[in-house]
């Protein structure tokens, strides 16, 4: 057998494609169930009825992949321009950040004003978090995969300060907490569900927009392909690359708004806990399109829901979970290759080699 | 069986049930509970869950839908999640550990464990030659700051000129670093470690140093023989228990639970044969006092790091400065973090 | 003092030593593998396993090593023979080792080793070396796993730059094609390396278990895995250069511990930034004076076809 | 025939939609030179790839030295002592000639310098390549990296050897020497096969000569059977006429003056060391000069891509300098700089030739969307006039289309943008000869419509006819600015050289 490459495939057969490979990575998840000691269908069963099988449970799943999707947006932004931020954690954190700031300080303005400043500080936060390892790397070319990884560790390390020190609740007898928001800075709910989801789609559309339809996402692409390319066709590549991982950041930021906004109505050193991470992957499945990253943060979502919900009814531990979790992740990376590859078979070679 | 219907008790904990430390308590004690009320409860568990508000209420509702009528969420920082929860559901009995919050609906226990860390810093007074201790602590906060306290209350009761060294991790949970802060620790003379910490890294520092540690949570006579002396631990399913019998019996009042040594929930450790030769007397009379109440670990006079007397004799510091503890006592070497 | 803690340096240096070697070797064919907590923490619960329960030091070391290696082999396998995307790879590597090894290791948490293992691991000074001052003591009065440790270096150092097999890895890491040309066969060089790369996390994973700590516990990697990745960058892909900076970073992130003592005027909690903050100096000030050839492999990320355009 | 060492037979390959080869038929006999013609795109490259074991075939046999086989792998061709050296080298900057060389063909567990070292002394002394083992990639010309490739091929004991466009980047001077070494290499029993678009280079250097057309093999002939006008017709399907025309000079009027311009290299050396010239509207400049004699650094500094150190550039009464690409832009002056390095600088690969005419064309219109309307009609445009072989404006990424209709689609775009000034570097550079001739009309055309032209060529014949002026670089300085009508091969090679124009006089 040998590699050839594909005629380009139908979206038709893509997704039939994707779909066999999660039927293949379920059977030998089902493998590893059983010998675990679980009935594989059952669990499988139970965990789309954890992930959607009441309304509750479909608001948890939404909730879920609301900052899941709103991450991976301002992600794709960077990998648009080959520029690898898996900061988007610290992006988060810092945003928080600046929501947190507003919210404890100027709970006393009207809400849709403080909710707005809210947003702006998460998104001036999130956007600096971005923009710090963006300079350099358009300055020295510095590595930003690491840059931004660092960032990571030193924005949760500054939340903690907060929380710990610096903004510690007066009023919590010395507990390692922070204020509460006042109502006025949580995020209304529309059907049941924090306004996130909206923001989430007003974005998507705006990504989508942004990314195939403005100029400034077309120079996007022609950076992240050469820059001498860029600089030939007269594209400030500085400006460029400031304004869009500003953009990117922010949305990140954005993503931790919400969270303390929408969710928690606090800001802790735990507010995250990967979402960054995940959202690279997400980002990643869905070949950087806003759409589809829809679809894949809401699967990630059901994914992430379900085994939550197997755990709490089965008392399976969280790492059969993850492992379950990370058996579908490999299977549907392994599937690339049948999307843009296909094994033809070589002739038997009559002699020599 | 019975007609009644069976209580489904929920546990929220913040690490994994195998830590070998404070979620493994807990988690004994839900196993106690299943024991003793037979088939008249259901337990369901959740582990890993962090310290965030917005995860602890999602845990919680899910934990509701499964059927769960009581809720016992056990780490400090579940504490917000569980008072919105308890707004979110009325119906449902909630018990918060460690914090100070309550609800209609709502409770929160925990158990005087200062008592049981005086004891063992009456072992440690009594075993220290360098009169340097160690204690390796996750947070500068209260419920820690009042373990040191306590623990360094009962050093100086048997050793005056000892002093207890402190270092903070700021984890709970993280063997590589706990081992690094008690090496620190080590390396500056001392010759028993004690801790508030979830792992046993800070004993095995002792252990490979050929000297002698304090542990927490669970005995580690078994994984460091050759440092293990005692440890302050928890009886969590006492709690368990009796909450559960009384939401079956339908007298659950949310009356705060802050229990001590009396109770059985907290207590020291068996030492081992690495104990000082008198300790046990010590220990035994201080346990003895402390028991039947005539002695209170808090009680003056108690003078601060900078030797003012922050409790005179007589005076007794109550729960609410308790819970807020945010000075050391003397006779304690660090710092807690200023705000 | 300072030689206790340089000292304690080494010693907490050695994962991260094992990690960035292995992670140097597979990049060096040209895979950025970010699984490197993923396999790290599955050594370590199948190093502490097999030690649990044979007693055997070595076997204990062989499991640790295959764990790693074969998380590297699932990753090869889906970058190298499917091609997947090298990042999100390694990313979900390291979701399934984490909940690989904390499956595997329910049963064993906090359990104590046996003699036979702990005593392999004690110190062995070495004969003259350790009476060399101030030196002597910091690097030869270790254990077994630290020396070994050096021995790793050596030989990485002379595989990759004396040796053809070296010479040969680093021109596919630098040009898969261009290598292709010559004859040389990737597939079965990536495979090699990476899962080779995968042993020696794994490896330094079981120094967590088997040494440092040493007991299984979970989260025992605590994010080293990601420093070891940062360290890479840092030693300029070199070995040897990979041991200072697994020293350096290995004294920074204990360093706090000792600082605690001397009340410095700043909080504990930015005092913890500290060794991410030094990771992002390097970089930029790396970054700024870069050669032409203290670069990244140019292959670093990229998936091979021969057919490709 | 006991001579024949290669015999491909039916062969065909597709990559997707394209069809590049279709039952191609080739025979190679031991020690002849074998050139390989073609269109742009013909599959000349994709059939010795396939020889040279890098893509497999769909479908046809192969033999070699008398036996059915299958290649697959490039280890696979070596090892029967194929070798071939690509048009873009295969080589790792950052290490020597040396390792280069050895790499995946050593054996033992060290890397034995010295006898290495001396081993491939030797070859090199064999054959006449002249090589310093030790020397890194990155420090060497283009010259010598195709020596290195040469080496590489010959210390592995290849006696076929496959040069795939090798003449493109040299000098005249560097390709009489790599035909030397070729007619060195056959004395030895090696069978080459060389591919270029030069047709006085094919009659020049082979024995027989194969003709592609698109993806199908049309005919084998001797060189002595042959001539260029046969071989044209061949390739391209029709007569075409060969001769280049000079279109009448235009109005003449000064649009750009160099004064006195210095630019720098990275290492602050003079890359450009105080030139001034003017460029004349309807003209076509010509710029002479071996390789690295400033040419580049000329065009990008000119472009607004490097800095200009001192000395000036005026444009219709406005400086340059200082100023980047988007200012000038902006300034409204319409220049179009036609790079050397295509994929690398002046499109972008991955994307398909209606998104590269937009590299062009965004900026043009206002507010921050896009608009694709004009740059798809432009691209369709395009590919019409320049006969582009792709299958389609905006579904194919331009990295996949040949060289030749990549070169096609950069020219095409910039001539498109209605320029004043345009500066090309090199544009027939890999193209067939059909295209070349249809770039010099487009320049001629250009220059009629008073555009002011600087054109950087290689081909002195082609600079003779093709310009109306001549500038000769020598080490970033001018040594003469010739008319291109009465100028003789041998004055430009005394000037490029580095005498200087007023010596010339003197010594003639
Ligand atoms: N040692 C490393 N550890 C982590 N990430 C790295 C390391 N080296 C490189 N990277 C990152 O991996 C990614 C791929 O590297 P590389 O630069 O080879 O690809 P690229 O970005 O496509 O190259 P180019 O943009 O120059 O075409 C980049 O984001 C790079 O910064
Ligand atoms: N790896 C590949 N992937 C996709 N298409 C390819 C690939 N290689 C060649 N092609 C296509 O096959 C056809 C033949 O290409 P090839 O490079 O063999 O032409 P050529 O005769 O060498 O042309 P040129 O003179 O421009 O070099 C072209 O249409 C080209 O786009
Ligand atoms: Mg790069
Ligand atoms: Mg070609």
């Amino acid at each position: 057998m040998r590699i050839a490459k594909r005629d380009e495939l139908t979206g038709k057969s893509v997704a039939i494609i994707r779909i066999l490979a999660i039927l293949a990575a379920l059977v030998i998840s089902g493998i590893f169930l059983i010998i675990v000691g679980e009935n594989p269908l059952q669990i499988y069963i139970s965990m789309v009825d954890g992930a959607l099988g009441s309304g509750f449970r479909i608001r948890e799943t939404i909730h879920t992949t609301i900052p899941l999707l709103v991450t991976s947006l301002g992600i794709m932004i960077a990998f648009k321009m080959k520029f690898w931020n898996i900061g988007a954690e610290g992006q988060i954190y810092m945003g928080a950040f600046g929501a947190t700031y507003f919210a404890l300080n100027f709970s006393y303005l009207p809400k849709p004003i403080l909710l707005i400043l809210m947003a702006l500080g998460a998104m001036i936060m999130g956007g600096i978090w971005l923009l710090i390892p963006a300079l350099f790397k358009a300055k020295f070319g510095t590595n930003e995969t690491l840059f931004t990884l660092m960032l990571n560790y030193v924005a949760i390390k500054w939340i903690t300060f907060l929380q710990f020190s610096l903004w510690k609740d007066p009023n919590a007898m010395g507990f390692p907490r922070m204020a509460n928001f006042t109502e006025n800075a949580m995020l209304p709910k529309l059907f049941g569900v924090h306004i996130g989801w909206v923001v989430a789609l007003i974005l998507v559309g705006f990504i989508y927009v942004f990314m195939n339809h403005t100029k400034t996402g077309y120079e996007v692409s022609v950076i992240g392909e050469s820059e001498d390319t860029a600089r030939y066709a007269g594209i400030n590549i500085k400006k460029t690359i400031i304004r869009t991982m500003f953009i990117g950041g922010g949305i990140c930021g954005l993503a931790g708004m919400i969270q303390v906004a929408g969710i928690s109505g606090t800001l802790s050193v735990e507010l995250s806990r990967g979402v960054g991470f995940t959202a690279i992957i997400t980002t990643w499945l869905s070949g950087l399109s806003a759409p589809v990253v829809v679809i894949a943060s809401l699967l990630f979502a059901i994914l992430e829901q379900g085994g939550s919900f197997i755990q709490t009814v089965y008392q399976i531990p969280s790492s059969v979970a993850q492992i379950l979790q990370a058996l579908i992740l490999f299977f549907v990376l392994g599937s690339e290759f049948n999307i843009k590859y296909k094994l033809v078979p070589t002739k038997k070679s009559k002699g020599g080699i | 069986g019975s007609d009644a219907e069976e209580v489904v008790a929920g546990f929220i904990y913040v690490g994994p049930v195998n830590d070998g430390g404070y979620t493994t308590a807990h988690d004994n004690g839900r196993i106690y509970l299943e024991e003793r009320l037979g088939d008249k409860v259901k337990t369901i568990y959740k582990e890993n869950v962090p310290e965030e508000k917005g995860e602890v209420v999602k845990v919680i509702r899910e934990m509701v839908d499964q059927g769960a009528n009581i809720i016992f969420t056990t780490s400090f920082g579940h504490m917000d999640g569980t008072l919105e929860a308890a707004k979110e559901f009325p119906k449902v009995q909630f018990a918060h550990c460690s914090g100070y919050q309550t609800a209609e609906n709502m409770t929160n226990y925990f158990g005087r464990m200062y008592e049981a860390r005086y004891l063992s810093g009456i072992v440690a007074g009594l075993k220290t030659e360098s009169n340097k201790i160690a204690y390796v602590g996750a947070f500068p906060i209260p419920e820690v700051i009042r373990g040191i306290n306590a623990f360094t209350l009962g050093v100086k009761s048997v050793n005056p000129d000892a002093e207890v060294h402190v270092r903070w991790t700021n984890t709970w949970y993280d063997p590589a670093a706990e081992k690094a802060a008690a090496d620190a620790l080590l390396a500056e003379g001392s010759d028993v470690t004690s801790q508030h910490q979830d792992s046993t890294a800070t004993m095995i520092a002792a252990q490979e140093n050929g000297v002698f540690s304090i542990g927490y949570n669970v005995s580690a006579a078994e994984s460091v023989p050759d440092a293990y002396i005692t440890a302050p631990m928890w009886n969590w399913g006492i709690y368990y228990a009796d909450a559960v019998q009384d939401v079956i019996d339908g007298t659950w009042t949310n009356t705060p639970y802050w229990e001590g040594m009396d109770s059985g929930i907290v207590y020291l450790d068996e030492l081992t044969g690495l104990a000082p030769e008198n300790a046990s007397d010590e220990v035994g009379k201080a346990q003895q006092e402390i028991i039947s109440g005539n002695f209170k670990v808090f009680a003056g006079e108690i003078k601060d790091q900078d030797g003012e007397v922050r409790v005179k004799d007589g005076d007794e510091l109550s729960d609410e400065e308790l819970l807020s503890f945010d000075w050391f006592v003397e006779g304690v070497v660090g710092r807690i973090p200023s705000n | 003092m300072l030689v206790s803690f340089l000292h304690a340096t080494v010693q907490a240096g050695t994962p991260l030593l094992f990690a960035t070697l292995g992670e140097i070797l597979s990049q060096k064919v040209g895979n950025l593998n970010l699984g490197v907590e993923g396999m790290m923490i599955m050594g370590s619960v199948m190093g502490f396993i097999v030690g649990y329960n044979t007693g055997d030091p070595m076997l204990a070391l062989l499991a640790a090593a295959a764990a790693g290696a074969l998380g590297a082999l699932i990753y090869a396998f889906l970058t190298v023979t499917l091609k997947a995307n090298q990042e999100v790879t390694g990313l979900t590597l390291t979701i399934f080792g984490t909940g690989f090894a904390s499956f595997l290791g329910h049963n064993v948490v906090g359990y104590r080793l046996p003699d036979a293992i702990n005593n392999f691991f004690l110190r062995i000074p070495i004969p003259l070396l350790k009476d060399i001052p101030f030196i002597g003591e910091i690097l030869f009065n270790q254990n077994i796993f630290i020396y070994f440790g050096y021995l790793a270096v050596v030989l990485l150092g002379v595989l990759l730059y004396k040796t053809n097999l070296g010479l040969n890895i680093r021109m596919i890491g630098e040009n898969a094609a261009a290598a292709d040309a010559n004859g040389i066969n990737i597939v079965k060089y990536k495979y090699t390396f990476i899962t080779l790369g995968g042993a020696l996390c794994g490896l330094g994973g079981a120094y967590l278990s088997l040494v440092y700590v040493p007991v299984w516990q979970e989260n025992i990697t605590s994010g080293v895995g990601w420093i070891a990745v940062a360290l890479v960058i840092f030693s300029v892909w070199n070995p040897y250069r990979a041991i200072f900076g697994a020293y350096f970073f290995g004294g920074l992130s204990i360093v706090g511990f000792r600082l605690q003592a001397f009340n410095l005027p700043i909080s504990i909690y930015l005092l913890d930034m500290l060794p991410y903050i030094s990771t992002i100096i390097v970089l930029i000030i790396m970054s700024i004076k870069k050669s032409k050839e203290n670069k990244a492999p140019s292959e670093l990320g990229h998936a091979y076809f021969r057919e490709e355009r | 025939m006991e001579n024949i060492i290669v015999k491909m037979n039916h062969i065909s390959k597709s990559f997707g939609s394209v069809k590049a080869l279709n039952k191609v038929n080739l025979e190679l006999f031991k020690g002849e030179v074998h050139s390989l013609l073609g269109e742009n795109g013909a599959g000349k490259s994709s059939l010795m790839n396939i020889l040279s074991g890098i893509y497999m075939p769909d479908e046809g046999e192969l033999s070699i030295k008398g036996k059915d086989l299958v290649l697959r792998s490039p280890k696979d061709a070596i090892d029967l002592g194929i070798g071939m050296i690509h048009q873009h080298f295969k080589l790792v900057e950052v290490l020597t000639a040396k390792e280069n060389i050895i790499a995946g063909y050593n054996k033992g567990i060290f890397v034995k310098h010295e006898e290495l070292s001396k081993k491939i002394k030797e070859t090199s002394a064999k054959y006449g390549l002249e090589i310093d083992p030790d020397k890194k990639v990155y420090n060497m010309s283009v010259a010598e990296k195709q020596r290195v490739e040469i080496l590489k091929v010959l210390y592995r004991g290849a006696d076929i050897l496959i040069l795939d466009e090798p003449t493109a980047v040299l000098t005249p001077q560097e390709t009489e020497g790599l035909f030397d070494i070729v007619r060195n290499m056959t004395k030895h029993g090696c069978a080459v096969v060389i591919i270029t678009h030069k047709l006085n280079e094919v009659m020049e250097i082979s024995d027989k000569i194969t003709i592609l057309r698109k993806g199908e093999s049309i005919r084998t002939v001797l060189k002595e059977e042959t001539d260029v006008n046969e071989l044209t017709e061949l390739m391209v399907g029709r007569a075409v006429d060969l001769s280049i025309q000079r279109a009448p000079l235009g109005k003449r009027k000064k649009v750009m003056e160099i004064k006195n311009m210095t630019v720098l290299n990275f290492d602050k050396t003079k890359a450009v060391d105080n030139i001034s010239f003017d460029m004349l509207s309807g003209e076509i400049l010509g710029v002479a000069g071996i390789a690295g004699s400033g040419q580049k650094e000329l065009c990008e500094s000119l472009a607004g891509l490097m800095h200009i150190h001192s000395g000036d550039v005026i444009y219709r009464g406005n400086s340059l300098k200082g100023k980047n690409p988007a200012d000038i832009i902006r300034m409204g002056i319409s220049m179009s700089f036609v790079p050397e390095d295509r994929l690398g600088m002046g499109l972008v690969g991955s994307m398909d030739i209606v998104d590269n005419v937009l590299l062009k064309e965004y900026q043009k219109t206002i507010g921050f969307m896009l608009k694709k309307r004009t740059s798809k009609e432009k691209a369709q445009t395009i590919v019409d006039a320049l006969n582009i072989s792709t299958p389609s404006t905006d579904k194919h990424p331009v990295k996949l289309l040949s060289g030749g209709n990549i070169q096609k689609v950069l020219l095409g775009r910039e001539i498109a943008a209605n320029p004043e000034v345009i500066i090309t570097a090199y544009p027939s550079r890999g193209l067939d000869i059909g295209s070349s001739m249809l770039v010099y009309d487009l320049l001629n055309e250009q220059k009629q419509k008073e555009v002011a032209i600087l054109y950087i060529g290689e081909d002195l014949d082609v600079l003779m006819e093709l310009c109306d002026r001549i500038m000769v670089l020598y080490n970033g300085t001018i040594t003469g600015i010739v008319d291109a009508k009465t100028s003789t091969r041998e004055q430009l090679g005394l000037l490029m050289s580095g005498v200087v124009e007023d010596n010339l006089d003197e010594n003639s």
